[in-house]
């Protein structure tokens, strides 16, 4: 299974990285002319309302799916194909960026707690609580209603460098969706680095480096933070998986900066469900591949390293 | 004397907590561009009407003298009015309650029922087709987003096999119960149930996924230790091995977990209000926000704070329960 | 009984389900309240039960006819079927929002109006073609400039009981615009804009409405806005049940209402008006397109709004459904900032109105359902300049345009508020995908929370204002004043555009008193608006409403959704 | 002389692993008399406690018994399997491997029972100790009263997720009735646990070890078994309480009479302990024969070389290390035909890369070995050098 998980993942990896090439067409290059139409080999003929000097007529339109357009088109008459390697990009990037955010940020904290421990302990620990007590998803989207959708535009560089010509120029990252993500992840991450700094701080060795006035940092760099690396590493590839999942939530409520995301598509397909079902059912399947590479590649970590991670797994 | 000991502590946790929750709320609000009376005044509104709304509702206060008013008021249990509802918070929070509560009822329950015999099973016949089929099925539960589940639902069973009614909750459980009751009719409670279905398979789905693996993975580790193979020599049936005693301690770290999750529960809960239109505190939440009701988000996030550190305290005290070795503190 | 009728078709079910839930509900609140119309509640609460078995039974040999709804509760009083003319006729509504409160003056949604309007009504009240007829007042004259006279209707009775007088008119208008009156700081009181008071005649069942200075659009005001309430009552009642109940003198009394999920009334037997065919009626809301049209077609509701029209060709295909439609007053544009670059530039402006292929975006986007602008003003309304074209699509002229305003190679963006109006997230991502076709524009659309938009809209500050964005307006006076006036003048909390000229046009028409000299100043400010290019004029918006076969209706254009005005299909 | 209760023939045991097939116990064959205390010796992984559990049916997947009979002399369950099973049942013998599962599983408690090592890790943590004596206790007073008694003792449906869900929220009234518990205390009493009426009740952390180990005899002793396996029962205990447990160990044998199968690596546990011994090497019984036999004239070298290093009472924790060299991999593939000691073995010859077989010392039945030095005499010119083995681990 963890191969199936490492092709998937790769998989992922490579269609965001290469996007521009494996893109048949720009993802926001519209054509109204070709909107809904089927993936190829699929033909759909659905009833439409058309005005004849406006004359309200029902007609019947029948539309065949082509390998112009292998997955199909949304109703603009973009290329859900091209879209959705897109999507990959902006997925992969926010959960990346957003556990790294997440990593370092919560690690610092735990190991602050764990190892001076006392009141600096108790006071970061309750505030972890206070925010594991505010349901994820409602903390992302107040911040985001808050402080607006942010994004980053950052250059293409096989774009820049005229290997795919046409492709946008631009990547654009959700920034303020990056920063939210992570602020709402962190918390489990402290708890881990928390939970192994207050093991290390009582080993023997530590205590003896502490009798002989190593620096608390010194420590915590030296032997602290070696030790919890296995744990924190599982949780960093299972917050990955999560934070995908918690990114396609708000773009698909509509709080993203960039509508180039599997959340925002499938959202944009919601209210064709009944006519143009392959506009959502499209990126959500690359969702779930993407996510289910993720969880078997960390299935496998975790079977591999055996860190103790218990419940630490976050969420929406 | 230490479990008193223990549900004061607590509660003066869960109080903290809850201090901490608003003041973070409050906190939002103070960086929040735009004022909540761009939402409450009309679009056209001149400034002196804009002005005057504001007052009404006390906008035009300091924030901190707004903080302090509120906590004062929330002591006594008041949280203050909404700005576009004119109904007090509470009271509109407390009417939408209900309908969470049966959807994250009915989601656990449905969790439940399927997660732990699928688990039990899984762990049992390792690596039987069976198992195979479960961890699948975990596997996929755990990396759907719920919102595209819930959309699949609809699109599968509402559009295309017109079996369940994909949205609107026509009758609390409440109302059916009484019905039943009073009426010995119980279409009441079927009506209820098939509205509820399609919401809690959508939002049960990830911990029906997520305990099978806990279970499973859990139970594995619990199946090698001596004393299964002890209470095997000793003569006790497999099932009373498997669920006294594997079971049952595989359930306890599990609890904790749960926990840990409900903060999940809840986030997934708004996002399936929101596809369902379920009209509970999830919707309220996110259109308060969009709104700027803050009367309401903030009474809404302490009910959901209040939620979890109760449940919390349930599961430190079932943890401490089951588990012997640990004692409340 | 019901669970033996497993033969029972699911439309049948949900039929009655529907009529059993509302039921029920009113049922379990009787419980806590007590009183004598608690007990009527309580009997219709098992006369649904009952009703349930005839139905039942009726439903499963009709089949799938559209009529099975009213099928359904023919059974469910047993005694009156045999009465043809006093035969049930109950409809279940589904709009997009719920109403916030059921306060008539605490709010400014026409959703929430789609509630209230069944048991309130106003002075005045307009046809289905928009203009003024009568309603609580019989007549009206303007005595002076500033001082409006309404007869009130007499043996008008409110849901409680009390009859209506002059002094509960005069009373709401003064809710409305006073602050100190009835303990309400009404939003709506811009929408009184210049009227400032109101008083009873004495000796005449009449009241007059003061003005301050010359006001030309207070019959329109009135015909547009303020419900009447009783005075008595208002003052009587605790605010938080002002906001759950209602007593007004319309056609439908409340009977239930649960906030955020339904409405239910009753036909109000003493109406002085018109009796409208439905006996009962429920609200519900749905604010996904997909789920209103959803209950239809499964028969959970008897009609919808806005339909999106990708589903219309489906509904007006199938057998018992059929499509309604009808223009709003609602336009949907996309305003410039004209103080920053590139939109500074008349001729960047221009360019834009040139790049975007309407029509193409009306018939794939909208299949039609909306008819393009040139100008601030629809066709219908006071002020219209009929000799205005929309800009034609000429990307080639909007490149030339672009290259000659200096502001070739601009990078732009259109920030839309998400999911706001129908369909407007791809209107928007269409028009900013044909803008970033020109060759030396790129434009992107960026979605926001519609939230956070508006409040960057309405500080007062025009430079937190996007420089580009798009906005959808609603204008039910019928006056084009009031759409310009907000977006197109100095000194209001949304304006984007500022010139003298426009400034003169507005203060001039706001004080001419002469209707056709005002009119021409108006058609004269959109011709200006139109050639100054200052918004990208989009669509004006559709109302589409997806209806039972078993109900005949036909759509108002200020959105109005109201079941006095449907009737039983013979 | 009676007939053995138990007897063992040519018993394989293998685990099928992804790294290969690993023959834990290969072509053993022993036999037990009843009321005896046999002891069986070696080093560890040597498979001994492979042997334990598969007389007791506790191999598990991806353990597989391949080979061999259990048999168990047991006159009514002859007569009561004689028709459902014939293939199993042999005169008053059963054969376990022939029964099904099910059948196997009621004999656990009543039959045979087992003593594990490590007492701490072998009771359930979060169940009181008199719960898990009590269930044991139950689960044969259930069967007893019911006639089908091998049905009533497996049926599942008395342990449903319902009894389960029940016992979650109450785990100590789910199951055991208060005459079991009565049961329970008298037990501990017998096992000599002070105040067993309030120990009864307590958790397994709140014992000490060589208590828990008491209790885990009681634990044993709730079916009344006919035969008692114990695993190492010392060896995580104290020194002084290592006596203490063997004593009481003696004591309940003497007193029930119940036959004993003792496994340790510890030969002054045999010798204190057992009536008879047998010496386990690399899965295979190499000498086996009376305490007298072993002690006093052993014949294979590597008994020898165990009697050479015996440890005293007194050392715990040192594993044997009798001889140069480990036991050897039990891997399939790197095990021959031949005697497994070979490469170890001080006196190997050229002969020895042949299986030796099951021979007689001095003609009588008592005392076997498997070495070829039983009937021959050490021959250094066939001596074989450390070179053939390709140099090992040696």
């Amino acid at each position: 299974m963890a191969k199936v998980g490492i092709v998937l993942l790769v998989g992922v990896i490579l269609v965001a990285t290469f996007a521009p090439f494996l893109a048949t067409q720009p993802p926001q290059e519209q054509n109204l002319e070709d909107s809904n139409i089927p993936p190829a080999g699929l033909t759909y003929s659905s009833e439409e309302i058309a005005f004849v000097d406006g004359e309200r007529q029902t007609v019947t339109n029948t539309v065949q799916g082509s390998l112009d357009h292998p997955l199909g088109t949304n109703q603009l008459g973009q290329d859900i194909y091209s879209r959705t390697l897109y999507g990959a990009r902006t997925s992969l990037a926010v959960g990346v960026l957003g556990t790294v955010i997440a990593l370092l940020s919560g690690v610092t904290v735990g190991l602050i707690a764990g190892f001076y421990g006392g009141r600096v302990d108790d006071g970061l620990m309750r505030f972890a609580d206070i925010m594991l007590a505010f349901p994820a998803l409602v903390l992302a989207i107040a911040l985001i209603g808050l402080l607006g959708p942010r994004t980053l535009e950052i250059p293409d560089p096989f774009v820049a460098a005229g290997l795919a010509d046409g492709m946008p120029e631009t990547f654009t990252l959700p920034l303020t969706v990056t920063l939210v993500v992570a602020l709402v992840n962190w918390v489990w991450f402290a708890r881990i680095a928390r939970g192994e700094a207050l093991t290390v701080r009582e080993k023997n060795y530590v205590k003896a480096s502490r009798s002989l006035g190593a620096s608390n940092r010194r420590l915590m760099l030296k032997h602290v933070l070696p030790n919890s690396l296995t744990p924190i590493i599982v949780l960093a590839t299972i917050q990955v998986a999560v934070i995908i999942l918690l990114e396609s939530s708000l773009s698909f409520l509509g709080f993203s900066g960039t509508n180039l995301s599997w959340g925002f598509d499938i959202n944009q397909g919601r209210d064709l469900l009944a006519t143009s079902w392959w506009i959502s059912t499209v990126p959500g399947l690359a969702i779930v591949l993407a996510v289910i590479g993720i969880n078997l590649v960390g299935d496998w970590l975790r079977d591999a390293l055996d860190p103790d991670i218990g419940g630490e797994r976050g969420g929406m | 004397m230490r479990l008193t000991r223990f549900f004061i502590r607590r509660t003066l946790q869960g109080i903290l907590v809850i201090w901490g929750v608003v003041t973070i709320v409050f906190l939002l609000r103070f960086i929040t561009p735009g004022s909540p009376i761009d939402f409450v005044a009309p679009i056209d509104a001149s400034p002196e009407l804009r002005q005057s709304l504001a007052e009404n509702l006390g906008l035009d206060k300091p924030i901190y003298q707004q903080y302090g008013e509120y906590i004062f008021n929330l002591i006594q249990g008041d949280m203050g009015y909404s700005f576009q509802r004119g109904l007090p918070a509470s009271e509109i929070i407390f009417r939408r309650l209900p309908a969470t509560l049966e959807l994250a009822i009915a989601a656990t329950v449905v969790a439940i029922t399927f997660s732990i015999p699928l688990g039990v099973i899984s762990a049992t016949r390792r690596n039987e087709p069976v198992d195979y089929v479960s961890t699948g099925f975990s596997l996929v539960g755990i990396s759907t987003p719920n919102f595209w589940l819930g959309i699949m639902l609809i699109l599968v069973v509402g559009v295309q096999v017109e079996f369940l009614p994909t949205s609107r909750r026509i009758i609390g459980f409440g109302g059916a119960l009484e019905l039943l009751v009073t009426e010995q009719n119980f279409l009441g409670l079927r009506v209820w149930l098939s509205h509820i279905i399609l919401p809690a398979v959508t939002l049960g789905t990830y911990f029906t996924a997520l305990i099978v693996r806990l279970t499973r993975s859990g139970m594995l580790e619990e199946l090698g230790k001596s004393y299964v193979e002890a209470s095997r020599a000793k003569g006790l049936p497999e099932t009373l091995v498997t669920y006294k005693h594997v079971l049952r301690n595989t359930m306890i770290p599990i609890i904790t977990v749960l926990g840990l999750q409900l903060g999940t529960l809840i986030g997934g809960a708004v996002i399936t209000e929101s596809v369902f239109d379920w009209p509970g505190l999830g919707t309220l939440v996110i259109e308060s926000i969009r709104q700027r009701d803050w009367p309401v988000i903030q009474g809404a996030i302490i009910v959901i704070g209040l939620g979890f550190v109760v449940i919390n305290v349930i599961v430190d005290a079932l943890y401490a329960y089951l588990n012997p070795r640990v004692e409340l503190e | 009984m019901a669970e033996e009728s497993d033969d029972m078709n699911r439309r049948g079910f949900l039929q009655y389900a529907g009529a059993t839930g509302a039921a029920v509900t009113s049922f379990a609140l009787a419980g806590c309240s007590g009183g004598e119309e608690d007990l009527e509640d309580d009997e219709d609460g098992s006369d649904g039960e009952d009703g349930s078995d005839g139905s039942d039974g009726e439903d499963g040999s009709d089949g799938e006819d559209g009529s099975d709804g009213s099928d359904g509760s023919d059974g469910e009083d047993g005694e009156d079927g045999e009465d043809g003319s006093d035969e049930p006729f109950e409809i279940t509504m589904t709009q997009r929002q719920d109403p916030t409160t059921l306060d008539p003056h605490d709010h400014r949604e026409t959703t929430t109006d789609n509630v209230i309007l069944h048991a309130y009504e106003g002075i005045l009240w307009r046809g289905p073609d928009g203009g003024i007829i009568e309603s609580l007042a019989t007549e009206w004259e303007q005595l002076a400039p500033d001082r409006h006279k309404f007869t009130i209707r007499e043996g008008v009775e409110f849901h409680d009981g009390t009859e209506l007088s002059p002094s509960d008119c005069a009373f709401s208008v003064r809710r409305v615009v006073d602050p100190e009156v009835g303990d309400l700081e009404s939003p709506q009181r811009d929408q009184l804009a210049g009227i400032v008071d109101a008083e009873v005649v004495e000796d005449e069942n009449a009241i007059i409405v003061h003005s301050d200075g010359v006001n030309p659009l207070v019959f329109q005001e009135i015909a547009s806005y303020c419900s009447v309430v009783s005075e008595e009552w208002i003052n009587n009642t605790a605010s938080e049940d002002i906001a759950t109940s209602m007593n007004g003198t319309g056609p439908y009394q409340l009977t239930n209402y649960t906030e955020g999920e339904s409405a239910v009334f009753e036909r109000y037997d003493n109406y002085w008006g018109e009796m409208p065919d439905a006996t009962q009626v429920e609200i519900i809301a749905a604010s996904e397109d997909s789920t209103r049209v959803g209950q239809l077609e499964s028969g959970e509701t008897d009609i919808v709004s806005a339909v999106p029209p990708a589903d219309a060709g489906r509904i007006e295909g199938s057998e018992d459904l059929y499509i309604a439609n009808k223009g709003s007053t609602r336009i949907l544009f996309l305003p410039m900032r004209y103080d920053v670059e590139p939109f500074s530039s008349v001729e960047f402006r221009q360019a834009m109105n040139y790049a975007i292929d309407l029509d193409q975006i009306i018939s794939e986007i909208l299949s039609g359902f909306g008819q393009p602008t040139a100008q601030p003003t629809l066709p219908s309304f006071f002020g219209h300049n009929p000799d205005l074209d929309p800009y034609p699509y000429d990307p080639e002229q909007a490149e030339q345009l672009v290259e000659e305003s200096g502001h070739a190679g601009a990078e732009i963006q259109i920030e839309y508020p998400a999911g706001r109006y129908l369909l407007n997230d791809e209107i928007v991502q269409a028009a900013a995908g044909f803008i970033d076709d020109l060759e030396n524009v790129t434009c992107e659309a960026v979605s926001r929370d519609f939230g956070t938009l508006a409040g960057e809209l309405l500080d007062g500050d025009i430079t937190t204002q996007p420089p580009f964005y798009n906005i959808g307006w609603g204008n039910t006076t019928f006056d084009a004043s009031q759409t310009m006036l907000p977006w197109l003048t100095e000194g209001t909390s949304q304006t984007h555009y500022v010139s003298e000229e426009m400034e003169q046009l507005m203060s001039d028409q706001a004080s001419e008193a002469d209707a056709d000299t005002r009119e021409q100043l108006l058609q004269d400010a959109n011709q200006l608006a139109h050639e100054d290019a200052v918004w990208v004029f989009l669509n004006q918006e559709f109302l589409v409403y997806g209806i039972n076969e078993r109900i005949e209706w036909e759509p108002r254009p200020d959105e109005f959704f109201l079941a006095q005005g449907m009737e039983r299909s013979e | 002389m009676s007939e053995p209760i138990l007897r063992i023939s040519d018993l394989s045991t293998r685990f099928f692993t992804k790294s290969g097939q690993v023959n834990a116990v290969e072509s053993l064959s022993v036999s037990i008399d009843e009321g005896e205390i046999f002891g069986i010796v070696g080093e560890s992984g040597s498979g001994k406690s492979v042997l334990a559990r598969s007389i007791i049916g506790l191999i598990e997947s991806p353990g597989q018994i391949t080979g061999g009979k259990i048999e168990y002399r047991n006159a009514p369950l002859a007569d009561e399997f004689r028709d459902a099973h014939p293939d199993a049942v042999n005169g008053d013998y059963v054969d376990l491997r022939s029964l099904p599962e099910e059948a196997v599983r009621s004999l656990r408690g009543p039959s045979f029972s087992m003593i594990f090592q490590d007492p701490e890790s072998s009771f359930n943590p979060t169940l009181t100790v008199g719960e898990q004596i009590a269930e044991a206790v139950e689960v044969q007073r259930r069967a007893s009263s019911n006639p089908r008694s091998t049905k009533a003792r497996t049926s599942s449906s008395e342990y449903s997720l319902g009894s389960y869900a029940y016992g979650a929220v109450m785990p100590n009234r789910s199951f055991v009735s208060s005459k079991s518990k009565d049961r329970a205390i008298e037990l501990l009493q017998q096992v000599g646990i002070p105040d067993p009426e309030e120990r009864v009740d307590e958790y397994p952390h709140e014992y000490s070890g060589g208590m828990l180990q008491r209790a885990m005899i009681a634990q044993a002793l709730a079916g009344e078994p006919d035969i008692l396996i114990a695993d190492e029962p010392t060896t995580a205990l104290d020194v002084t309480i290592q006596a203490q447990v063997l004593n009481l160990l003696r004591e309940i044998q003497d007193e029930t009479g119940m036959t004993v199968l003792l496994i340790t690596h510890n030969l002054g546990v045999i010798a204190r302990m057992c009536d008879r011994v047998g010496v386990m090497y690399a899965g295979e019984v190499v000498e086996r024969g009376t305490l007298s036999d072993i002690f006093d004239t052993p014949v294979h070298p590597y008994t020898k070389g165990l009697l050479g290093s015996i440890p005293d009472l007194d050392t715990t924790g040192g594993r044997l290390q009798p001889i140069d060299g480990n036991v050897p991999s039990l891997m399939d593939e790197e095990m021959g035909d031949r005697c497994y000691f070979a490469d170890r073995c001080p006196k190997a010859m050229e002969q020895c890369l042949e299986e030796p077989d099951d021979a007689s010392v001095d003609g009588g039945t008592d005392h076997e070995v498997k070495c070829v030095l039983a009937q021959t005499e050490y021959d250094e010119s066939q001596a074989l050098g450390d070179s053939h083995f390709g140099g090992g681990d040696t």
